[in-house]
């Protein structure tokens, strides 16, 4: 499944692509995160209670950050586990400096999910990414924000 | 494990048990009460195959826990013959060869038994409609709409 | 030989069914009825994967939960459970090792990998969440046409490639026949994958009993005595030690016969704990594991000449297998292969069937099995043919039909067909549906902008799935006739219905050979411990196959009778008649013996005639000379609302020729149900896998089989064209609604939306892709 | 088939109820109709650790008239708004968008609260509850309050309904004769969910729509008023050209669904077309 959004948050870029790759920082924006453990190379184990319409589901992964051009561009992979089935994606993250303090990130992936959650739940994937996608850029946008502020 | 005592009365019959609250009503009917005439096919509430009538209403007893029928009257496929008679529903179809295999019958039957009492005289069209929660893989429905029918005109008398 | 007297008062009449009572009552057993004393319950965790190494299995947690018994991994059995098998013989077919329980690698989402068996049905559920397993995931091949390019991923490296085997034929001169065409038409069809979906999800109780060395198996199966045969060969038990029950069966439309994983995994267990295990699917496992239907790619040329004449076919088939062979995988697309001329006589016919390997679940027989998808080519091919040549679909159709009198009728695929006058039952159906008017009609309603379609298919199948020449595992059937003591009659049979009425049809046989009342009759079935010989129920063969056992050993047993009588009365043996429960002399009912009296003298054994010995049973194991070929004509009216796409399927007629009929009420019953499913794979069902191999309608909220307000009314009539092949005469019709309806109804959205110059539609035709048609077509 | 274990309680007050929520917090979850809810605990999508059935709450129950209103309980079923004769007589529209809502025995248990709470985006009663700028009533632990209908959908499956409260009485203002509505759906096949389903409701004088409120679900995910057709024809005359045309923007700067069921396209088809039929029924 394809993954492209474009997200506008207020902050310049650097501050933002901090909060993007920070894993004290991402773990406070991924909704639903519960742990986020730096092991070293940019991956990061995880622990991420994902739910919509009640579907929860904690999955177990890890989340690795690739391709680094700081502050403009990397890729972002994830691998998830729980048991209603399995989730793993990989998307490019573009930041580009729309305005002073106003950064664009584009985003462009695929997503792929298995098991329990692709058979019964394939009507509302695309929509949960979605949704969840924008929440997570809803928290960096206020802490970016906050902190541009402070 | 927590259970929670519940009271039914099913085809007339009181039935006191305690049941884990996650124990399916239709689990209930047929694994605790030994009513195994009510059948469970599918997991998504909408084969109709586990149909049985609580308080009144037709509902799906794989959508249920048993803990929610606390109280309640439930008549199940078994308890629709009376003193050894058919219903007229039940002899519709038979007459009318309205099954096949017969897995989703006794689900039909309970359906079509609230379409009659909402709606004495149906349609095709309404017999249709009012058996959409039932799903039937062998007979295309035809003979079951002309069951249905057949028990209308005999119950009208 | 005694005589049958009078007219047949059972035979033909719509005698409503024996088996009804029970079953409206909710009486009856299956599996999932049947309780035995400390009885266990089994559930099974299944790969998520489509293609992937198993790297580890860890069971400890579950096995430390309260109520679970044993856990048990592909490792755990290999050696005490043998492969599953396939039982297709084709020259050069690939075939895989196929494990009860997944060793080392998984090939398709939904594959067994461990076990489960607790005291609960529940807590063998729960057990299942603490299984961990790690994977190392691999590529996967889900598209048919991907999976054979040189650059595919392989699924069995030991192979080489995904090619499963390829069947070529090639008769007559198509090479010059497609030269001197007038035109050729050229389409790609895609045959979409179905799930069956009988409402009875399959199910396995198994019992042994250490002390006797028996294992009993009752499953929800078409072919108890196949299970028994496996059962024993897979276990390493005695057959005659291994009894399979197949009680109450909800349905099966080809997908219950088959020997699953299932059933040699929970018998295993069974005689390991020596505790009786159930497993019974849940429906989430029926989409994902129990066999899928259709499934094939075909590329098709077609040539003609301009006065509609067709003079070549020329077709590459890609069938999809799936991931491993089940019982008959292979075969099902050999049927489409077999069946490609349809009702038309085509003598030059060139063709490649290719079977392949995907990671998905396995394809096998489904309601039609290769006859749909045969049908579905030559019935779309001749439409286009007739929309090329302008011509109309009626009149390509009888120019291309054989003559009744060329029956038997050897077609250019090597097949025989049996007997048919196809101009007969397409003229029936032209004339019930007034099909001039309905042309004209169409025409006005055109003019004001409405799109009626009309949709015509004619079809041939073949059926009566003997000879054994041509089935795998044998073609045969057997059945027993057993006059008790009292007079009362006993027919064991070795098919094994699931629906299809045979408790009533062939009591109805019977009653009218011996002139007794069908009460007097029971027909008992699907179990191997009391008919000990059958083959089952599938290929529409029950009757045209399993009666014909029936009414040989019937008569059998009568002439025995008939020679007792004949001593009793101090008649001659040819005399005598058999009618309302007595035997007398022809002209003389006043001075009769009872059929009971006559049970009771051959039981007694005191008054027999010399050289005949006492008791009255016959076994008949009956091999037919041909395969039966059953046709007609089916034709659908829809409009379609260009706007949305959605179609209205208005009027539906169908008739069907399946030789004599032994009771009309069924074999009606039998049309519907096989139009709805064949209504349901043109318009509503379709299983999708994404990239992955990941099934994206894995639940009744994404796929869809009809509802009550999805089928109109069908209007079924018939013509009578015995088969000669068997002493019924009789033909097969479980599948004929099934075969023709699917192109029927295409035929008939095709037409309809002609003027959108819309010339194909993939199935199913949902509101969508019908609305996409019209855009892509503009 | 079988869930996983849970706490079950069947509070009989909704002070009760809330008081339930508040101790188990996230972990609870409601069960009314429970026809979204069970079936997705069988299916292990859902394992909440406590259950509050609020089935045997006094006071959810019921359809009344008051001051000019309709007074829909939370627990009022679908089948309960569909035969209700103050129902077809006063707001017929809501009986006809209940009695398109799964079969039979779904409509006998589902109730309009569960279906609004859990908010499918494909669900029935969205469309036809914004078109009525129905006033829903939450209880909290806060106390109560009023959200429109149009403020009640905030995301996917997501409503205004913060994790303490239950949604208990849906207001919705009975209009005069003058105003008229009809709920058009097209069915996914197999789960009976809209495809497209759009309410119009409308005043009219003389030929001319007075106020028009058209509210779709299935389309995106979340359901929405759709405003450009509604300004697009209010204070117009309701021809079939000026229905055609205002239609056209019934998808207008719209998140469009894709699903194996509709394309994105077809979906945007399906929203301009569906919503042409169901002004053109409200108007005739």
């Amino acid at each position: 499944m394809q993954i492209k959004s474009d997200h506008t948050v207020s902050a310049n870029r650097e501050r933002v692509w901090e909060h993007l790759t920070d894993a004290e920082l991402l773990s406070q924006c991924i909704p639903g995160c519960e742990e986020l453990k730096a092991t070293g190379g940019g991956t990061y184990e995880a622990t991420i209670k994902v739910g919509v319409a009640g579907i929860k589901g904690t999955y177990k992964g890890t989340v690795r950050l690739e391709n680094m051009q700081p502050p403009s561009a990397y890729r972002l992979m994830v691998e998830g586990k729980s048991t209603i089935g399995f989730l793993k994606g990989a998307c490019d993250f573009r930041l580009e400096e729309a305005k002073p303090d106003e950064t664009k990130v584009g985003l462009n992936g695929e997503l792929a999910v298995g098991g329990k959650l692709a058979r019964v739940g394939q009507r509302i994937i695309g929509s949960a990414a979605k949704m969840t996608i924008g929440q997570f850029f809803k928290q960096i946008n206020k802490l970016a924000a906050t902190d541009t502020d402070s | 494990m927590a259970t929670t005592q519940i009271n039914t009365t099913i085809n007339g019959e009181d039935y006191t048990h305690e049941v884990e609250p996650r124990l399916l009503l239709v689990h209930y009917l047929r694994e605790v009460a030994g009513l195994t005439g009510t059948h469970v096919g599918c997991e998504t509430s909408l084969c109709g195959a586990c149909t049985a009538i609580v308080d009144g209403q037709a509902v799906k007893t794989c959508t249920m826990l048993a803990v929610q029928a606390d109280g309640a009257d439930i008549t199940t496929i078994e308890g629709l013959a009376q003193d050894g008679e058919l219903h007229p529903i039940q002899e519709g179809f038979w007459e009318r060869h309205g099954l096949q295999c017969g897995f989703c019958t006794p689900g039909m039957i309970v359906a079509a038994h609230q379409l009659l009492e909402r709606n004495p005289s149906p349609t095709e069209e309404e017999i249709r409609h009012g058996l959409e929660g039932n799903f039937c893989r062998c007979t295309g429905y035809q003979h079951i709409v002309d069951a249905v029918q057949y028990a209308a005109e005999k119950m009208q008398g | 030989m005694a005589t049958m007297a009078g007219p047949s008062r059972l035979i033909g009449a719509p005698i409503k069914r024996r088996e009804d009572p029970r079953l409206v009552q909710g009486l009856s057993h299956y599996v999932d009825d049947i309780k035995l004393v400390n009885m266990h319950h089994c559930t099974f965790l299944r790969s998520d994967y489509a293609h992937a190494d198993i790297k580890s299995i860890d069971t400890e947690a579950a096995e430390n939960l309260s109520g679970v018994v044993k856990v048990i991994t592909g490792v755990d059995i290999q050696g005490k459970v043998g492969s599953i098998p396939c039982a297709a013989e084709i020259e050069g077919l690939k075939v895989p090792d196929h494990p009860a329980l997944a060793v080392d690698r998984v090939r398709f989402v939904g594959e067994p990998i461990a076990a489960v068996v607790a005291t609960d049905p529940y807590v063998a559920r729960d057990a299942l969440d603490l299984i961990e397993v790690e994977y190392d995931e691999l590529p996967t091949v889900v598209d048919l046409d991907d999976a054979i390019e040189s650059d595919s991923t392989v699924i069995y490296d030991e192979f080489g490639d995904n090619i499963a085997f390829t069947m070529p034929l090639d008769a007559g001169d198509v090479d010059a026949a497609f030269a001197e065409a007038d035109h050729v038409v050229s389409q790609r069809f895609v045959n979409q994958r179905l799930i069956p979906n009988s409402i009875e999800p399959r199910g396995v109780l198994a019992e042994y009993l250490p002390g006797e060395g028996t294992l009993t198996v009752w499953s929800s199966t078409q072919v108890p005595h196949h299970l028994k045969t496996i059962l024993s060969l897979l276990l390493d038990l005695p057959e005659q030690l291994v009894r399979v029950i197949a009680p109450e069966v909800g349905g099966g439309f080809g997908s219950k016969l088959n020997v699953y994983p299932e059933e040699a995994v929970v018998a295993y267990l069974a005689t390991e704990l020596r505790k009786p295990v159930k497993w019974i699917e849940k429906r989430s496992e029926g989409f994902t594991t129990t066999i899928h239907g259709r499934d094939q790619v075909d590329y098709v040329d077609m040539a003609v000449k301009n006065d509609g004449t067709i003079t070549a076919l020329r077709a590459k088939l890609l069938a999809n297998m799936g991931a491993y062979h089940q019982l008959l995988t292979p075969i099902i697309p050999v049927l489409t292969y077999l069946m490609m001329p349809g009702a038309y006589k085509i003598s030059n016919i060139k063709l490649e069937l290719i079977g392949v390997f995907t990671n998905k679940m396995a394809t096998d027989a489904y309601r039609g099995a290769g006859r749909p998808e045969a049908t579905h080519i030559i019935e779309r091919m001749v439409d286009l043919a007739a929309q090329k040549l302008g011509m109309d679909p009626k009149e390509i159709r009888f120019k291309n039909f054989p003559q009744p009198d060329e029956f038997p009728l050897e077609m250019a695929t090597g097949v025989t067909y049996d007997s048919g006058n196809y101009q007969m039952s397409f003229n029936k159906a032209l004339d019930t549906v007034d099909y001039a008017n309905l042309r004209t009609r169409q025409a006005e309603l055109r003019s004001q902008g409405r799109y009626l379609g009309i949709g015509v298919a004619t079809y041939a199948e073949i059926c009566g799935m003997g000879p054994s020449v041509g089935v795998a595992g044998g073609g045969w059937e057997s059945s027993t006739v057993r006059i008790e003591r009292t007079g009362k009659v006993t027919v064991l049979t070795g098919v094994s219905p699931h629906g299809q009425g045979q408790e009533t049809s062939f009591a109805q046989i019977v009653a009218d050979e011996y002139g007794i009342s069908i009460d007097d009759i029971v027909v008992i079935h699907g179990d191997t411990g009391r008919q000990p010989q059958g083959i089952g129920t599938f290929g529409s063969r029950a009757t045209a196959v399993g009666g014909a056992a029936l009414i040989i050993a019937t008569q059998q047993v009568k002439e025995k009778m008939a020679q007792i009588a004949a001593h009793m009365l101090e008649a001659n043996v040819d005399d005598l008649v058999f009618e309302d429960g007595n035997i007398f002399v022809q002209g003389s009912p006043d001075s009769a013996v009872t059929f009971a009296d006559v049970a009771a003298t051959a039981h007694v054994a005191v008054n027999l005639p010399p050289d005949v010995e006492p008791g009255l049973e016959a076994t008949h194991f009956f091999e037919p000379s041909n395969f039966t070929y059953p046709f007609g004509a089916h034709i659908s009216i829809v409009e379609v609302d260009p706007e949305t796409g959605e179609i209205d399927l208005q009027r539906y007629v169908a008739v069907d020729d399946c030789g004599n009929i032994i009771n009309p009420l069924l074999v009606d019953g039998q049309v519907h149900g096989g139009i709805a499913q064949g209504l349901g794979q043109a318009m509503y069902e379709g299983a999708v896998y994404d990239e992955n191999g990941q099934l994206l309608t894995g639940s009744f909220m994404d796929y869809a089989i009809p509802k009550a307000t999805q089928v109109p009314r069908f209007e079924t009539e018939h013509t009578t064209t015995p088969s000669p092949v068997n002493p019924l005469g009789v033909k097969g019709v479980g599948e004929a609604g099934t075969i023709a309806s699917s192109p029927c109804l295409v035929n008939a959205v095709v037409d309809a939306l002609s003027p959108f110059g819309v010339t194909d539609i993939d199935m199913p035709m949902t509101p969508n892709r019908v609305w996409q048609a019209i855009q892509d077509a503009q | 088939m079988i869930a996983s274990s849970f706490e079950y309680f069947a509070p009989t007050s909704v002070d009760e109820a809330l008081s339930l929520l508040s101790e188990h917090g996230d972990d609870a979850k409601i069960l009314a109709g429970g026809h979204s809810l069970i079936p997705a605990m069988k299916l292990r999508l859902a394992e909440p650790a406590v259950l509050i059935d609020i089935q045997r709450v006094e006071g959810l129950k019921g359809i009344s008239e008051s001051d000019g209103k309709l007074v829909i309980g939370a627990l009022a079923t679908h089948h309960e708004l569909e035969s209700s004769d103050l129902v077809n007589r006063t707001l017929p529209i809501l009986a006809q968008t209940a009695g398109e809502i799964g079969d039979v025995q779904v409509r006998n248990k589902g109730t309009i609260g569960g279906s609004l709470s859990h908010a499918d985006p494909a669900a029935d009663w969205p469309a036809t509850i914004l078109a009525l700028d129905a006033d829903l009533k939450i209880v909290g632990s806060g106390g109560e309050r009023v959200v429109k209908a149009t403020d009640f959908f905030e995301e996917l499956y997501t409503t205004a309904l913060e994790a303490d409260e239950i949604l208990t009485e849906i207001h919705v203002s009975i209009p005069d004769g003058n105003t008229t509505g009809t709920y058009l759906k097209l069915h996914q096949v197999a789960s009976g969910f809209a495809l497209t389903g759009v309410a119009a409701v409308l005043s009219k004088s003389g030929d001319v729509c007075e106020n028009i409120a058209v509210g779709i679900t299935g389309v995106s995910d979340v359901p929405y008023r759709a405003s450009e057709v509604e300004s697009a024809l209010a204070g117009r005359a309701l021809t079939a050209d000026n229905i055609a045309a205002a239609a056209e923007k019934a998808a207008d700067g719209v998140d469009i669904l894709e699903d194996i069921h509709a394309s994105e396209a077809y979906r945007s088809n399906l929203a301009k077309v569906y919503t042409r039929r169901a002004i053109e029924g409200a108007a005739s």
